[in-house]
């Protein structure tokens, strides 16, 4: 291990980590397990003459979020569980609007009020848009506390190359936890020139930051350019994690901190004599379908491990499109699987005749 | 001959879609006079909330967003905190401000946001076709009240202006209504004041105008006002309820703002 | 010293609501017999003579369809 | 070398403090720590834990399922997780708080009487890194001097003062193992 | 045509069915293209003694849902949009509680504000939870007038059946447009009875409605059991309308209004020698899998026409899990995919090659 | 010798998981207390709402929901518009009713619900550890306001009960405290009234309590009272606000409702 | 048979209910219909139009993408819809207000007087139910006496004192067919 | 006629708050030296005969963890 290295809770590097990326406004609502984040940048931002405000509620942060980056600020808001579905009008409002923003999920179980346990069950509402219309928006998914830091950065820079609200799906486990970080350096503090921003119309004409469209010929353009994006995002931005899939004949497929406890049962298999490999989606929208084909190439069958009732796994099954068996193993309420647990699968799996394969009903 | 009294800078010059009659066409023409009187609208975000004047992003000629519904005071707050030195307002509805947004315009309210918010009380829900708001008048019929409100159902009319005087936040808070000419000069006059009060720092203003809809009362132009001044102007008391005078330190405060000038 | 005023009615921007006339001191307006393109009455100065350019028609016109020309004072 | 400590007792004894300790220190010696606090069902005067990782290698479960060393700090700690003890594995008792027998035999058990020890050094609060200190002398997991380094990293700064009792206890709890 | 028919608007062809199917009870808030449902059900209601009431807000409306619910009564909301966006929460809340109710969206256009035209773009958020946790609740798609009235008692059935919500997935068309209905007789005016209910414990143990469960073991249980429900629902409750699906060698897939439009497609499709096939989901979730996996067995292809940018499609691709060429179009914003591209689509596809096929990237 | 002062039965026997000397323990047992006195455990329906009491569900021996955060008085609402011979009461944290929740509360008070609230002002968010709540004092700190708030940037906190008073609906607001034993039996009466204002018809009835958290704000519990007295009553004024006196034909109501009872 | 109607207007000229007349009559007849009112960009005060579709058979799409009949109320509407008019469709032209020349020659065009035959009847309010008269008895879809009983059902009771005018109305709008 | 009284403590429930010491008018209640099984030191009554049964105690106890036990009056 290097040095400059220094011990940090999930949420207190992802804190970190957006004011190096620049951020410098944060709206918030309290929520376990989040809470440490929104109390780290209660401190931090006023060192650097940064806003940082306690909203009333989950719903005014988000269209706070929505304001500031409108007027061109560098801006996250972060919760878990009701609270992201509570923003979910303005999410989609923001992804509208082409407004760069990032939003932490730190997920707990549901559904309901349900359990402050980790939980990767917003797959669906992340990836798929919990709230209405046509949108997608990148989904980062950090394994670790250094990538609970590595991908804030990289949610900021998404955000604004893409003019999009990009949202960071980690879990109570991953925001609790303590490893040792080494900060990025992240890039320039000033975010890139927003000429479309409400700064007031000083010497140009007036900008205008609208979600609405009566005519439906406009209101379909601007949907056609939103797909166009998402597009983009889909072919340039997947990202994956691929460990011993080479002959892998048994693939894992994991995200988040899941992976690593599916890593440990891989080697477990190993050391068996299994040939097991681990697949993990680090973007989950866009999800890595090109590297999972490829990874999944020489794999007898896919075991897919989330700490949810099946989620990700209907990714998983689009993209290997009928070609490989896909089995789930879940855990959920806060149920950790573990990594016996998922050996066990690998073995029962590793076992079993290509015909017997769990397909959707 | 000069044109006297012509379409403000801050007034965009394409036609409004109002109904005839319809009061917000007149409460942006005002605040869009008071904008150009005071040279702030090159330094002026507006926030539209969801209602017939949705398109007030449109119709005012300055940097504007349009805001999710009842949702127009966070997106201020949001935009103010940002750019502290902008003059920020809001233009809202009876149902986007006291009812779905009603915990936005308190607590920004509360945090004495130092935002101005033009909040027009038609006693209806206009856009969506004349529903009962939390403003509508005891026994008003309306096409989600069909027997007329029934307060024992249905509740007791909110008085926003009121309400909010409790609070410590508001530097400025007013009442008035456009159904004469000399009224709409004092709406005029209390618009005015609450973009001082804003640019002068002293903190959050809101001023409520009375408007007329025509179109889901099922009166006239002429007739709606006259049923405004009978039946509104009784039940929500026109005057000022807070208004904390700017000291020497504001006025200053504001000559160098709105000094700045834009068009000079 | 009387100024010779009067106003200018945008007939394509009125919408008919007849508030200026109703409020105007002259009682010199009132809805043309014609529509506009939009189906509306237009209002129409019938009097222009009696006009004094106190401007209260466009103060009180919702959709700013009147702009009142005075001549300037020395 | 990957192993991992569980610690537990009640909240405000100091476990949740003692777990990062440890972890600071093993970052401090260049190893792969790792720090997993409980929460969740724990309701506030309830218990605490920590499940804290050491490793050479890279750590991939940060969870543990067979922990290979216990300290434990109160008795529905002991009854709770020493099952799941890792046979061979390290079981420090605080013996001043938790009178209850040990069923198992295949672990290797030390009772620690470190509320007394602690008292004799200021007060029971350092009770935890009495603990501590014998964990260290039993385990070789992690060298005095680097707690020493960690808890002038970590200790907040209006508990400053206290940095030579705690040294003092940690030692002492280290002096308590023969050899 | 049969007598007894009236004329009347989806909405209220809606409404009126709730209040036939004992629905006594309703909490709404006004939004464009549903407000026609809230201003009937505001006359008609009263007229039974039933409770109407317009809510502050959509979340005051869906927890005003809860509380009816909760007490045993039953209960519908509706809105369009956003304001289901803003409903989520409650929905997550409901389904975790098992309170039986119907949620009406009448679809209209997004992402933000959108427009207030016909859409469906909301299927994933319906079919996938837009709100947090793993759940998943009856989506039930008319494509008539005749069918709002019905399918509406239908929800309030299974509502009960299941202790669910269910939602009706309408859109502004159907919502907006009249047809002669012959009103359903529906159940009996009592709902079933609600022993769970909170109506005060007199002369029994105290009733609990809750979703918090802070035991991980608790809540994996509560969550296995909610899985249960739905995997019963899924195998029981799905439904579809197959039209000249037989011998069909293009099958096409469309929901809601689109597919009366694509139906007129079908005709002239075979009109021209094409044999071409109609496959309609009643319910979106359950998708009705099996349903469409053998309607399409004689099909070369499937086309997938719907009004968004391509939702429903990813539970076509997962049911045929990649034996058939999937195609897809759509169309955004308000604008209605017209009988006539739909024919181009078919036409195009019947003459294109089996490889040429649109997969997902 | 005869138990006295033993727990009332509508608080169920098993301990309850708040801190030493947490305010809520107490308040959760004078309100089970009048429950009984008033012999409505029976017909009565509880909402828990989300904070350290979002196990009232557990500890109220009665039929319980339990709310989304903040949303308590619409979940009330809905159970009692369908049943409306039945008790209903919300029991809410600050963070819950005043800052999230705010738009319900105020709603349900304006349209005059007929519920019974008990609004407990710890002034923190104490379940996810002791947050700004909108109640929290100027200078108070807590770990969203390290420095202590600061009200040029948080605003200032809200006095709940003042802004329900400007309201038509409420017909019984009261803010009480249970800084020691005479204002723990003044809590209780007001509570009794709160319910009794219910029975009776009369409407809306809210009791705000002054109530210590002694964990969040790092005092022992025997200090944390003192704190309260000190630095929260001279903020939060005691008294009641609002008290429609109920006529002799409430009082019958009331009779008649708690008359049909479930013990003798 | 499948006729579908498009009426087109300014809001205001009773286009949606001369619509929903003409279904509600269809129905009287046994046939199916479908009626599909304009709703979404068009402002208050500003057009308004809606779709009748009549059947013998079922009715697939409500909408209408070619109409085949246009009872056109105002300019605008006749610049938007009559190019979407199918070859051989009827076109009908309130010319009391629509001046304009139609270019087409591929389609029936009728001018009626509307406003003018109303207004001998009572009032201009009338001119829709004249040019439903006249597409009656130029298309001879629906039987007057369906729609009479149609207008008793339809007719909001606040107007019920004005449906004799509505029956004149009518019969001036079919009188004025030649034949 | 005074009334023997006392109170009872149930140490199991009892969260050591120190409440009911700290308002008993007689100052009777302390906290024990020993801990219960949830780590708390619970309240208990040391000088049992100046106990008055007044019930102050029970009353501000957040968790109704006292009973006050009194002779009936005939
Ligand atoms: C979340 C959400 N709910 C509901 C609506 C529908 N809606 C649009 S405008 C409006 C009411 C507007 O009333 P008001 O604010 O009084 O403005 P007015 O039209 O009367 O000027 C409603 C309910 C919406 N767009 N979004
Ligand atoms: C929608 C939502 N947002 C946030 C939370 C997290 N949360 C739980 S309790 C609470 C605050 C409780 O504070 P208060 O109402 O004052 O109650 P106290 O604990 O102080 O008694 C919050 C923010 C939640 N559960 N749901
Ligand atoms: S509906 Fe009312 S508020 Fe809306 S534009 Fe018309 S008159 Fe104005
Ligand atoms: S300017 Fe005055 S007098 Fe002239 S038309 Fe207008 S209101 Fe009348
Ligand atoms: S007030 Fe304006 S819009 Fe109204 S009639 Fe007069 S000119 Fe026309
Ligand atoms: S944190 Fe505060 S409010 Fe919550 S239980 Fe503890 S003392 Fe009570
Ligand atoms: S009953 Fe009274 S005197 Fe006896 S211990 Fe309790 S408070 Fe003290
Ligand atoms: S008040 Fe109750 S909990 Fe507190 S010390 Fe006394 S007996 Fe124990
Ligand atoms: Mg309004
Ligand atoms: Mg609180």
């Amino acid at each position: 291990m290097k040095n400059g290295k220094i011990l940090l809770k999930g949420n207190e590097a992802l804190g970190e980590a957006a004011v190096l990326a620049g951020c410098r406004c944060f709206f918030g609502y309290p929520i376990t397990p989040q809470t440490e984040l929104l109390e780290y940048l209660a401190r931090r931002l006023p060192e650097v003459d940064g806003v940082f405000l306690q909203a009333e509620s989950e719903i005014a942060a988000i269209n706070m979020v929505y304001g500031a980056a409108g007027a061109g600020a560098r801006v996250m808001t972060s919760s878990s569980g009701p609270g992201i579905s509570l923003k979910q009008e303005g999410i989609s409002f923001l992804a509208a609007a082409g407004l760069p923003c990032v939003i932490v999920n730190v997920m707990r179980c549901g559904p309901g009020l349900g359990g402050i346990r980790p939980s990767q069950a917003d797959y669906f509402q992340a990836t798929r848009g919990g709230g209405h219309g046509d949108y997608r928006l990148p989904v980062l998914a950090p394994a670790s506390v250094q990538e609970m830091a590595d991908l804030t950065v990289r949610a900021f820079a998404l955000a604004d190359q893409y003019r999009t609200p990009v949202m960071i799906l980690a879990d109570g486990l991953l925001g609790q936890m303590m490893e040792p970080v080494e900060l990025p350096a992240g890039p320039a503090a000033d975010p890139p020139p927003r000429p479309w921003a409400t700064t007031g119309c000083r010497g140009r004409q007036k900008n205008v930051i609208n979600t609405m469209h009566l005519y439906p010929e406009e209101l379909e353009a601007v949907n056609r350019q939103l797909q166009e994006k998402f597009q983009t995002i889909a072919r340039e931005e997947a990202r994956a994690e691929k460990y011993l899939t080479g002959d892998a004949e048994i693939l894992v497929v994991a995200f988040g901190i899941v992976a690593r406890i599916a890593k440990e049962a891989v080697n477990k298999a190993r050391a068996a004599g299994i040939k097991a490999g681990l697949f993990r989606p680090v973007t989950l929208w866009p999800f890595p379908a090109r590297a999972l084909a490829s990874a999944a190439a020489k794999a007898r069958a896919v075991l897919t491990v989330e700490m949810n009732a099946g989620q990700m796994v209907e990714d998983v099954r689009l993209t290997l499109d009928g070609s490989r068996q896909v089995h789930f193993y879940g855990r959920a309420g806060g149920m950790i699987p573990a990594g016996q647990e998922i050996l066990e699968e690998i073995r029962r799996i590793g076992g079993m005749q290509r015909g017997r394969c769990a397909r959707p009903a | 001959m000069a044109a006297a009294l012509a379409r403000p800078e801050a007034l965009a010059p394409e036609p409004m879609h109002y109904c005839p009659g319809c009061g917000h066409g007149l409460i942006h023409r005002l605040t869009a006079e008071v904008i150009d009187e005071l040279w702030i609208r090159e330094k002026t975000i507006g926030v539209a909330s969801v209602g017939c004047s949705v398109f007030a992003y449109q119709y005012f000629n300055l940097d504007m967003q349009q805001a999710a519904h009842g949702r127009a005071p966070a997106v201020a707050t949001g935009i103010k905190r940002v750019l502290p030195d902008r003059v920020v307002f809001t233009y809202q509805g009876d149902g986007d401000l006291a009812s779905i947004g009603l915990a936005e315009i308190v607590h920004a309210a509360a945090r004495g946001e130092k935002i101005t918010v033009i909040f027009v009380n038609n006693a209806n829900y206009g856009m969506t076709g004349g529903q009962m708001a939390p403003t509508t008048l005891p026994g008003q019929k309306t096409t989600s009240s069909p027997g007329g409100r029934d307060v024992k159902q249905a509740g007791h009319p909110l008085r926003i202006v009121e309400m909010l005087a409790t609070l410590d936040g508001p530097a400025y808070l007013a009442r008035v209504s456009v159904h004469n000419p000399a009224q709409i000069f004092k709406t005029k006059k209390a618009i005015r004041k609450a973009f001082e009060t804003q640019i002068s720092g002293l903190g959050f203003a809101l001023v409520e105008v009375l408007s007329p809809c025509p179109t889901n009362w099922g009166l006239k132009p002429v007739e709606a006002l006259r049923w405004l001044e009978n039946n509104m102007v009784p039940y929500y008391p026109l005057g000022e309820y807070r208004s904390i005078a700017p000291g020497a330190a504001e006025l200053n405060e504001t000559k160098r703002r709105t000094g700045r000038t834009e068009r000079g | 010293m009387a100024k010779p005023a009067t106003i200018e009615i945008d007939r394509e921007r009125c919408k008919g609501c007849e508030l200026c006339g109703a409020f105007c001191p002259k009682k010199i307006i009132r809805p043309a017999p014609d529509t506009n393109s939009f189906g509306y009455h237009p209002a129409e100065l019938f009097d222009p003579a009696r006009c004094t350019g106190c401007g209260i028609c466009a103060l009180v016109c919702p959709d700013t369809a009147i702009v009142v020309r005075k001549e300037e004072a020395a | 070398m990957l192993e991992r400590i569980m610690i537990a007792g009640f909240g405000g004894q100091g476990v949740l403090f003692t777990g990062q300790l440890l972890a600071y220190a093993g970052m401090l010696e260049g190893k792969h720590v790792c720090w997993v606090p409980s929460y969740g069902a724990e309701m506030r005067g309830g218990t605490a834990n920590c499940v804290v990782t050491v490793a050479d290698e890279e750590i991939c479960s940060p969870l543990a399922e067979e922990p290979g060393s216990l300290l434990i700090f109160n008795l529905p700690s002991l009854l709770k997780f020493a099952p799941r003890l890792k046979p061979g594995g390290i079981l420090l008792l605080n013996s001043s708080l938790v009178k209850s027998e040990i069923k198992r035999s295949d672990v290797r058990v030390y009772p620690v009487p470190a509320n007394q020890l602690a008292e004799k050094i200021k007060s029971a609060q350092l009770a935890n890194l009495v603990m501590l200190g014998t964990y260290l002398k039993i385990s070789g997991l992690i060298t005095l001097d680097s707690v020493n380094k960690a808890l002038e990293k970590i200790l907040p700064a209006h508990r400053r003062h206290l940095l030579s009792y705690n040294r003092k206890a940690l030692e002492s709890g280290m002096a308590i193992v023969g050899g």
